[in-house]
This record gives structure tokens, C-alpha cells and sequence, in this order.
């Protein structure tokens, strides 16, 4: 393989498959990436560890490439309203005549609710996180991100806004010109900024949520066009411990139009508790 | 620029605060439960019990919400319409998993979240209760510590834990705004005062019972009373708010302090029926009211009455009037009047018994109609019809187990035998 | 090709047939259930009970296929270990649809797959009526015109029908195969019966009830009774096969034609389990003695009573030793003493009530401890025990609702007041 | 698209997606390519009427190809122990520079079977089905087959055997000499002949099944050997009306070792009835 599509293919696995990681096992907290890319701005409870069991991801991109990716992440609430959490995206991508396979990268990453919704003020949260070099199809360099979300609630529906923006020494990877092609999918982390909001409506009595997001990402990759992109997912409470999620998306603007599917479930657990 | 600028705006706007409503920073926060080996345990073991706690979640939420959100709808709203469809559809298909009750009630969420809060926590307490005395593994010293433990693990949040002294029903029911709710909802009222008669009568069957199979038989019984209180609302429904050591007073001697925590919890819930239905309270204030009245409930100073006071008033306020005691109400299994599995000839022209060709008649007294010494215990039809067991013996007598008497005996039951020829 | 010739030899092992046995060629086939808008009525509208009965499924398959293959294990195997598997797990977590019994008990439905599919076949007539009966969207004419095309449904397979006259005792009871199961495996038989009480019992709430809340609560009250029966085996179970007159008399009397059906039908599943525990019957006559015994089921000739002679036999074995009444031994709700959501004062110090703030104690006859109109009503406790609302009144009185009397009181309620200061 | 390309991406999408489908909603009743190719001896109830609602089909073969299949159906228990089916597979072939999507031919099929199993006697059935042409990616002739199917059940498994051949004028696509490439997946209509077995183990207090199966083919195609593959799969009771089934399989022999997966999900109802 060159070293440029190496690069193309270590890129664009990164881009379509690691994402902040804000788990929550309840079927009510959504979460980047399961199965929006926009989330709310709550975390998993104080005390609950949540495992994300069998992250699914399956994309399509330029030329017929797919993109497999299984993500297994932990997610803690080690405080009050806080969560920390740490992800291993494992992407396989096919294109065709040669495919490859492999961890990319280490995803960590904190998210701390400022408050809780009231009638007045919605609720706002802060993400800070970073993806470290590991893995044959992780990055060279460690990149940033920083985020905020907040989450407004009406009687039927809520809106989530998210903002997000990148930093760090990854970014160089622009000076080497476009890559073979746009990557699709929800590609959070190296754009230079993202933008949107999701609207979800929940069924209270079955524990189902569905939700419609649109958003708006300017690619690191040195002349792009921002790119506007439309997804649509659910959650489920299969079980008390149990949530399976299921989303798919499409870009909305570039000469490729690509699309994805995902499918994950989580479980989770509460920390072992003495009293003193 | 200026399309970013004003899609930004659009997206905005929808966060910007009526102008009326003072801005409210709360910061209260979420818990997971404690995590045990019997975690879900009841909800593995009684299942239709459980899900009926899940039906609770969502009749608790919907009435808050509606109270809040629709001041002016007519009370045939929660009378009639949310009634029928809690009762029809939702507690007769309840739902599989606990609810997430902020999506049910989000406006009064929003309202009171340090108060819904409270409420969550100690459901949380409810159900992992139930976890630990449904757990066949835990003998009773393994239970008790592990009530020792949620007691303590839920005293971990004294911004959310309800004060394990008791209230005097004075915080309930002799505020300003006291009874504006079982006065408009008389219904709903009773169905509230119902499903608390069941999360605390429930106790009672899992802590009484002597084996597995008693506290099976035991929580379905308890369930079908609390099926019997739906048949004709309100008049079926408790008349006042059952008080754990009336429904549950074997669980109540032994856990008093969770007794007293579910009490005022489910006295803080019609305190809060009362706040948000009681026009005399303007909506600026409701929040403020809910709050100072969760306040008084965590203190242990406000309307605290002693132990002995509390068992005292619970009496006094009479467990005939709070849907009656969650065990002990199903009478005994009729007593049989043949050995097992015993064979009967007979007449197939009539249908009329002939003699035993396996098996006997228990009891000599049958042979004479004379009253065995378990008569009493028998079903009173059963004295008043002729005996077809009298005077028929088994061809080769066996050995005769005498029948336990059952202890408690229907009061009357149906008699197959009127009207068929003997 | 001799590779492939192997292989073949290989796949082929498995179907030579064991030289022992002659070879049988049934051809009996599956029908779908009679298609209707009233299909899975009962498990949307009754979950709990309707899971039971898949259960019940598993139940009655074990005990057949471990009868054939195991014929010289120990009855612990069944009265112990199956038993236990059954009470404590399968009905305590039944499953979520109706089984496949044919995965369970596989031997034995190539043993006999006639019999199991005149089973299957009556099994499906038994849920579709409880469709029928729970359907609130039928009146009591659309229910008997349902239940007639059911049962016109049935009787398209005559060679999987069971008759609809009266089959004798005797071809249950008085075979030379006879009461080997009831001998061997007293608790698991007893199993049994109370499955098929249960099975018949739950029509007569829903044949019964005046109304959905009634049906809900009686269907409860039925469900609760079964666990009853579990609660201290084999006593506790019935001493004999539960007949559907006497069980449910009010759905035989409307349904004859199904319940003479349901009473064949559950006779049968007490020969085959005779037949196969039997070592009388050589493991080489138990096909031929099965099926000729279904063939006796089938016809209306074998065994027949007359449907008085059926009655009157059902009456003559006793409801007393099948189990009870499927409904109204509940005893009713107690009677409040006080009006609808009352508020009693109380001194904050002892709990004593001093008075009423809104309401009062209801009938003039608590003032002075005399018995109200209703006494006879009450729990017993209620009249030894002091009553505390004596001598108070409301300051305000309001005119006074008289309660109903509950028509079933419970013979004798715990006294919450026994121990606790007046 | 050149001829060639066409009539090769026409003949992978047809033996890819295309089987006689003996759907049948009660889990245990395993169906061909539901989710094996080796089904058992058993029809739909007589007076049933089973649709199959979403049964989704994936397949990966060389080159990175990806397929993808709906295939509707439904099946009807006319007579005891008999039932006819029809099923329309609709197919999008994926080759990543080219793209194909439409109807692949009209399936049509009757399965007899001619006993219940007993203590001596396996169940034993047989099937004789037709492929129509219809729709782009559909034949150009019709196509027959034969099949016999024997179960045999012990106490703890079952095994189902399987034996097909195929007749008719399609069969002269083989004078094209071989397509681009060795078709993956559960192709059994263009055999010249397969046979396997299939052992499944019930759970039945889930209603639950899972199997293997191993089966081997000729294919069509001039020039291809003998053809071994593999499978595993699952069926699951989800309501008295519906079921839902998964399976994966792969080719053990040949260049290309290309892989599938399934899921779909089945509902029944009876036929009206009314007495006479």
C-alpha cells in the first residue's frame, strides 16, 4: 500500500469511527454517536459504570469502500453530574482489493453537566477529550476537542445544540493536501468546528426514544466545503441494565453522498459500596 | 456569515426564558443504586408484581404533570380519561422496565427537580427493598444487613433522603393548601392511596412467609387485592392513606426506619398533589411551597412525632380504612373429604357415586353426617347438603391420612351440589 | 465418488431405524388456529395468567417425555427435581409464548404423535376461548356466537376431536393401566390437577365478572388461588381431577359442549401418564393402548354419560376435593369507618386521634360501640378491639355516604391496634 | 455496463439471493435461507398464511462486492402438510464503481410433506419450485429444482438432510464460460446439484434454536469444483406471531472465501374461515 493511501485510510478510519464517547446506558441519555452524532448534556449517574458491549458501525463511503468498526468504551461517574470515559475504536476497512484492520486510537475524554434543566434555563454541559496515538489505523500525533452541549425540553420533544471544535498537532495531517476522497459518516473529531441540533421524542411507556439530527462540520482536510449531514436514530431500555441503540445517517452535500448504519448496546453496573 | 448568524439565532431560540419566570440554577444530581448480588431479584422473581411498579412510575408522573400543565382542564381529565387508560391499559399491560419519569413529567421536572429527585431516590430504596427480602439466598441475618446497607447507602444523599423520623399528619393534611386534591380527584386520590397500600403492603407477604412457595402464594395473593380495590372506585379504594405499620406491621416491627421513610415519602406525594392542585397557590409560588414542604420532610425537627406516637396514630387511624392488611385476608383451601387421588364409582346412567374402588372418605363422621372435628373449618354449604360420601367405604381400607384442617375457610362457598340430582 | 458414497453413508446413520421397533407411518397434520380479531386477546389483557398456561406447556410435556425415556429413574427425578424445576422456576418465570412441545418432549411425540396433536389441538380450542371471554369489545351474544365458531372450528378435525359427551370415571380410573401415575408421583399428579384447575377455573371469573375492572380483579383472585395450592404439596393440591361443572360451574352451564371437552380432555392427559408410568404395559403395547384409548376419547360411544350424569357426578366428587371454587372465596374489602379521605387529628405526643378536621366516623352506632347496620360485615377484630373514632365528630358534620356492605368480609383480620397504645 | 458485467452481476445476484422459501413464522420450523440453506421436512400449518416481512440479506464476494437482498414472501398452508410459496427478491448490487438494483426473478414453489416423524421413520418431504424471469436482474428462462428433505430428531438435536438438482434452459449460461468470479453465499438454484446436513439444538423454554450446517454444491458454472460452505444461524420465537431469525455462513473452499449474513423476521396469521 502507498504511504499516501495508507494515510487516507488511517484518516478516514478516524474520522468515521472515533467520536467523544459519552455512553449512558439509559435509554434517555443519548450519546455521541449512539446513535446521533449531536447528544444531550447529561452524563451516566454518579456511581454507574457503563460498558459498551457491541458497538456496531457499518459505513460506506467513495468507491464502494465499507468501514466495519466495533467500539468498546467504559464510561464512569466518578462525581457529581461528571463522567469520564475511555474508548477502543477497532475499524476494519474494505476496499475491495485490500482491506485492513486494526485499533485506532485511544479515546478519552470528560463531560461535566453544569446544571440541571429548569424551567428557566436549559441544561448546559461542558466535553473536554483526546484521541492518543495507538493502534496501526490510530493517529500520529494526540488531537483535542472541546464541546459544549445543552439539552432544552418541551412537552413532547427536546432540542439538543452541540458545538464543538479540535486542536492540536493532528491538524497538520491538512498540509498534506485532500485525501482520496470525503469520508462519510460522523465524523466529529477532526473537523475544525461542528455544529448542529437534534430534536428526539420519547415514548415514555415503551422506553423508546427516536431522534432526527442535522449538522454541520468543516473538515481539517485543507479545501473542503463544510459539509451538512442528516441522521436519524432510537434507543431502547431492552432491560433494566440494557439499552440497545440503532441509527443511520447521510451527507447531505459533496460529490460523495455516503452513508452509515450503526447498532450498539450497552450494560451497565453500579461501583462496589461499603459504608464506613 | 449572516445565514450562520441567523440559522445560530434560530437554534437559539427555543432557550431563551419567558420573560415571567425568574431564572432557576439547580444542581442536584443523579445516583446509581447500590450495586448487589440481589439487584433485580424481584423483578426476577414476582414479575407481575414488579411491573405493576412500573405502571405506579408512570400514574405518579402523569398526575403531576397534568396538574401542572393543565390548571384549567376539568377534573374529568384525570377523573375519567387518565384514569380509565391507568387502569385499562396501563396497569393492565404495565410497562417492562422502570420508566424514565422525567419523560412522562417533563414540565413538572423542570418545576420541582430537587423534589422529583427525592421521589426517585426513595423508589430506589422501594425496589431494592423488595430486591433484598425476595432474595432466597439471604437468610434473615443476610437480610437484615443488607437493609442495614440500603439504609445506609440511601442516607449517603441527605440532600434527597426523607427523614427516618416520623411526621405527624399535620404536615399532610392541616397545611393551607391541604386536601384541595382528594376533594376534586376523589378517584385518582384513591388510586394514588392504592398503589401505596401495595409498594408497602408488599413487604408484608416477603417477610412473613415461611418458604419460597408461601411468599409466591403470598405476593400474588397481595396482588389480587390490590386488583379488588379497582372494581368500584372510589368506594373500593382505601378512605386513608395507608400507614406502613397498619398494612405491613410485621415488616414495619422489623425495619421500622424504612417504614417511616416510605411514610413520609408517601405523604410528601399528596403533600405535592395538594401544592400543584390547590388554586389558593399561585403558580409563582408552587415551586417554592414544594420545595419548603421536601425540606420539612428531610429535617428531622419539623412535625417529627416519636415511634410509639407514630404506631399509636397509624392504629387509630384504622387499617379498616386503608384498604384493610396485605396478608392473611385469603382463606384456607376447602378441606378435601376423600384420600388423595381417591376413586369413586359411579352410576353411569345417573352420575350418582356408588362406592370407592381406591381410597376413602376421610373422617368417620362423613358415615353419619355427623360433624368430623374439622366441621368448622368446612365450607358452610357443606353441612346443609347431603353427603354423598356417607355410608360408602373402600373396599379394602387403607391407611387414612388425616387432612391438616385448613386454617381459614372460605366464609361460604358455592355448592355444586344444588340442583344436581343427588 | 466412494468419497462421496461415505458421506452419504454417514448422513444416512442416524435415520436406520432401531431393528426393535416396526416401522410407523403417521401422517396426522398442524392446522393454524381459527383466525380472528378476538387472537391474543387473554395475553395482552392478562399477561401474568396467560404466561401460566405457557408454563403449564412445559409442565405437561416433561412429565411425558421422562416417563418414556427415563422408565427406571427414581420418582425423585419427577417428584423432586422436575418438581422443583417447575414450581420454582418455570412458573415462577414462565414463558413469554406458548411453547413448542414438540422440542420438549420429542420422543415421545414420535412416540404418539396422534395424541400429542389431539392435545395441541384442544390446547388451542382452551386459549382461543379465553380470547373469547376477555374480549370487553364483545357482548355476552358476540361471545356465545364466537365461542360456537370456535367450537364448529374444532370439530373440522375429527380425527383430533374429543368427543363432546361425557366420558365415565371408568375410562379415566378403572382401566387395568389405572392410577400408576397418582400412586408413583402423588405431588407431580397433584401438579397437574391444580394445572387443570386453573385451566378451567379461569373462565368463571371471566364468564362471571359484570365489568373489565371485575374480570381484572377476578382473573387475579383465580391466579392467586392456584399459587395457593403450591404453597404445601400434595395436600394442598387437589385429591381429585378437577371437573369443570363443578370448578366453573357458571361457564359449563353457558358452554356445556366445551367444558364435557376440556374434562375429556384433561382425563386423557391422566390415562397417558397411567399408560406410560404402568410397567404392566410393556414399552412395546404403550402406542397401541395410547391410541386406543384416544380413539375411546374421540368417540361418542365409549364411556358416555348423559349430560345429567355427567353433572351429577361432578357434584358427587366434591368441589371440596378439586381444589374450591374458581371464584368468591375472596372475602370482600373491609368496611371503612370513616367518610372518604377524613382527616382525623391526632395528639402529636401519644398519636391518639382527638378528633376530626374534616369528615367523620361513619353510622351513628361508633359513638356508642353499638354495632352499625352492618356489623355482621365487619372484620371480627373490629368488634373486641376499642374503637378509636368513638365519640368524635367532625365539627362541621357532612351528610354521611353510607358504605356498602362488603358482601365477603375475611373471617378474621389482624388487629393493628393489638400492642400498640390506645 | 458491458453484457458481460451484467449477465455476471445479473447471475451473482440471482444465485446469491434467491432460494425456495419455505418460510414458516414457528422458530423451530427452520426455513432455506432462513437461516440456513438446509431446512427441515416440515410446511407452514395448513390455513396458515406467513409473510415474510424484512428478510435482509448481506454478502460480501470478491473484489469487495457487496449485496444487498429484500426478499419478500409469503407462503400458504393450502393443504394438510402442503404448502405453496411465492417470493419476490429484490437485489442492489454494490461493486463500488457500479451499482445494480431491481427485481431478481419470481420465486415460486410447492413443499409436500409426506409423513410425521416417528419412534422409526424420519420425516421425509419434497419440494419442486421455479425460478420465473422478471424483473433486471431476473433470468432469462425459467429454472427448476427438485429438492428431498428428511429430519430425524434425538433427544437433544435434530438433523436435517438435504438433497437438490436443478433442470431447465438457464442451465445454458454455463456455455458463457465463467463469470468474473466464484458466487458466495447460500446458492442453491443453480447447483447442478448440493446436498448437506444441518444439526440444531432447541432451547425451548426460549424459543430458541441454534444450527450449523455444511453442505456442498456444484455450481452451474463451467469450470468451478465442487463447492463446500458452512453456516450457523439462529431462530427466536419473538410473539405468537412473529419470528425473527440470523444467520452468518462461509465458503470453505475456492479463491474466494466470501462470507454472508441474514436477519429477517416473519409473521403469520390464519385464513378467514366461517362454518358451512
Amino acid at each position: 500500500m502507498s504511504r499516501r493511501l495508507a494515510a487516507g485510510a488511517s484518516a478516514a478510519a478516524l474520522l468515521a469511527l472515533v467520536r467523544p464517547a459519552h455512553a449512558q446506558t439509559d435509554f434517555y441519555n443519548t450519546d455521541a454517536g449512539r446513535p446521533l452524532t449531536i447528544e444531550d448534556a447529561y452524563p451516566v449517574e454518579r456511581r454507574a459504570l457503563e460498558l459498551q458491549a457491541a458497538p456496531l458501525r457499518l459505513e460506506r463511503a467513495l468507491g464502494g469502500t465499507y468501514r466495519w468498526g466495533i467500539e468498546p468504551e467504559m464510561a464512569l461517574g466518578i462525581l457529581p453530574r461528571t463522567q469520564v470515559e475511555v474508548g477502543l475504536p477497532l475499524v476494519y476497512v474494505d476496499r475491495g482489493t485490500s482491506r485492513t484492520a486494526g485499533a485506532a486510537g485511544v479515546d478519552v475524554s470528560v463531560l461535566h453537566t453544569l446544571n440541571v434543566e429548569t424551567l428557566t434555563v436549559p441544561a448546559l454541559a461542558l466535553s473536554a477529550g483526546a484521541l492518543l496515538p495507538a493502534g496501526p489505523l490510530g493517529p500520529d500525533h494526540a488531537y483535542g476537542t472541546l464541546k459544549a452541549v445543552a439539552t432544552k425540553t418541551f412537552s413532547n420533544a427536546r432540542l439538543h445544540l452541540n458545538a464543538q471544535a479540535a486542536f492540536g498537532p493532528g491538524l497538520s495531517l491538512a498540509s498534506e493536501g485532500p485525501v482520496s476522497g470525503p469520508v462519510g459518516g460522523n465524523t466529529l473529531e477532526l473537523s475544525r468546528w461542528l455544529a448542529g441540533a437534534a430534536i428526539d421524542r420519547t415514548f415514555p411507556l415503551r422506553s423508546l426514544l427516536v431522534a432526527v439530527e442535522a449538522f454541520a462540520r468543516a473538515p481539517v482536510v485543507r479545501g473542503e466545503e463544510v459539509e451538512w449531514n442528516a441522521g436519524l436514530g432510537t434507543r431502547w431500555q431492552a432491560a433494566p441494565r440494557w439499552t440497545l441503540d440503532a441509527g443511520a445517517g447521510r451527507h447531505l452535500t459533496g460529490d460523495d453522498r455516503g452513508w452509515y448504519v450503526t447498532a450498539g448496546a450497552a450494560f451497565s453496573v453500579g461501583l462496589p459500596w461499603r459504608a464506613r | 456569515m449572516r445565514r450562520s448568524l441567523a440559522i445560530a439565532a434560530l437554534l437559539l431560540a427555543p432557550f431563551l426564558a419567558p420573560a415571567a419566570l425568574p431564572a432557576q440554577w439547580a444542581r442536584v444530581h443523579e445516583q446509581f443504586y447500590l450495586q448487589a448480588p440481589h439487584n433485580w431479584v424481584f423483578r426476577d422473581q414476582y414479575q407481575a408484581a414488579d411491573r405493576l411498579f412500573n405502571a405506579f412510575d408512570y400514574g405518579h408522573a402523569i398526575l403531576y404533570e397534568t396538574l401542572w400543565t393543565r390548571p384549567d382542564a376539568p377534573a374529568a381529565l384525570l377523573e375519567q380519561k387518565e384514569y380509565d387508560f391507568l387502569t385499562r391499559k396501563v396497569l393492565v399491560k404495565p410497562p417492562r422496565v422502570p420508566l424514565e419519569e422525567a419523560a412522562i413529567e417533563p414540565k413538572y421536572a423542570q418545576l420541582a427537580p430537587e423534589a422529583k429527585q427525592m421521589f426517585e431516590w426513595a423508589h430506589i430504596l422501594h425496589r431494592q427493598l423488595y430486591d433484598v427480602l425476595a432474595d432466597e439466598r439471604l437468610d434473615a441475618a443476610g437480610k437484615d444487613r443488607e437493609v442495614a446497607r440500603l439504609l445506609a447507602y440511601y442516607r449517603t444523599r441527605p440532600d434527597l433522603a426523607f427523614s427516618a423520623r416520623p411526621k405527624s399528619m399535620k404536615l399532610m393534611q392541616e397545611q393551607p393548601y391541604s386536601l384541595a386534591f382528594r376533594r376534586a380527584y376523589p378517584k385518582f386520590n384513591g388510586l394514588i392511596w392504592a398503589y401505596h397500600w401495595l409498594q408497602v403492603g408488599l413487604y408484608e407477604p416477603l417477610v412473613v412467609a415461611r418458604s419460597q412457595p408461601e411468599r409466591q402464594a403470598g405476593v400474588r395473593a397481595t396482588v389480587a387485592r390490590f386488583w379488588q380495590m379497582l372494581a368500584d372506585p372510589p368506594r373500593s379504594f382505601p378512605h386513608q392513606m395507608p400507614m406502613t405499620p397498619a398494612v405491613a406491621p410485621a415488616f414495619s416491627a422489623r425495619y421500622p426506619e424504612a417504614a417511616i421513610v416510605f411514610d413520609n415519602l408517601h405523604s410528601m406525594h399528596d403533600v405535592i398533589s395538594d401544592i400543584l392542585a390547590n388554586d389558593a397557590v399561585p403558580r409563582s409560588r408552587k415551586r417554592a411551597e414544594i420545595l419548603l414542604a421536601a425540606a420539612r420532610f428531610r429535617d428531622d425537627t419539623s412535625y417529627v412525632m416519636s415511634r410509639d406516637a407514630w404506631l399509636a396514630m397509624a392504629g387509630h387511624m384504622g387499617i379498616e380504612n386503608m384498604g384493610g392488611p396485605a396478608v392473611n385476608f385469603l382463606p384456607g383451601l376447602p378441606a378435601p373429604t376423600v384420600t388423595y387421588g381417591a376413586v369413586m364409582t359411579h352410576d353411569d346412567r345417573t352420575g350418582a357415586m356408588t362406592g370407592f374402588s381406591y381410597g376413602q372418605a376421610v373422617g368417620g363422621g362423613h358415615a353419619g353426617h355427623a360433624a368430623p372435628a374439622d366441621s368448622a373449618a368446612k365450607p358452610a354449604a357443606r353441612t346443609s347438603a347431603p353427603d354423598p360420601h356417607a355410608g360408602h367405604h373402600a373396599p379394602a381400607p387403607a391407611p387414612t391420612p388425616a387432612p391438616t384442617p385448613a386454617p381459614k375457610p372460605p366464609a361460604k362457598a358455592p355448592d355444586p351440589h344444588a340442583g344436581h340430582k343427588p
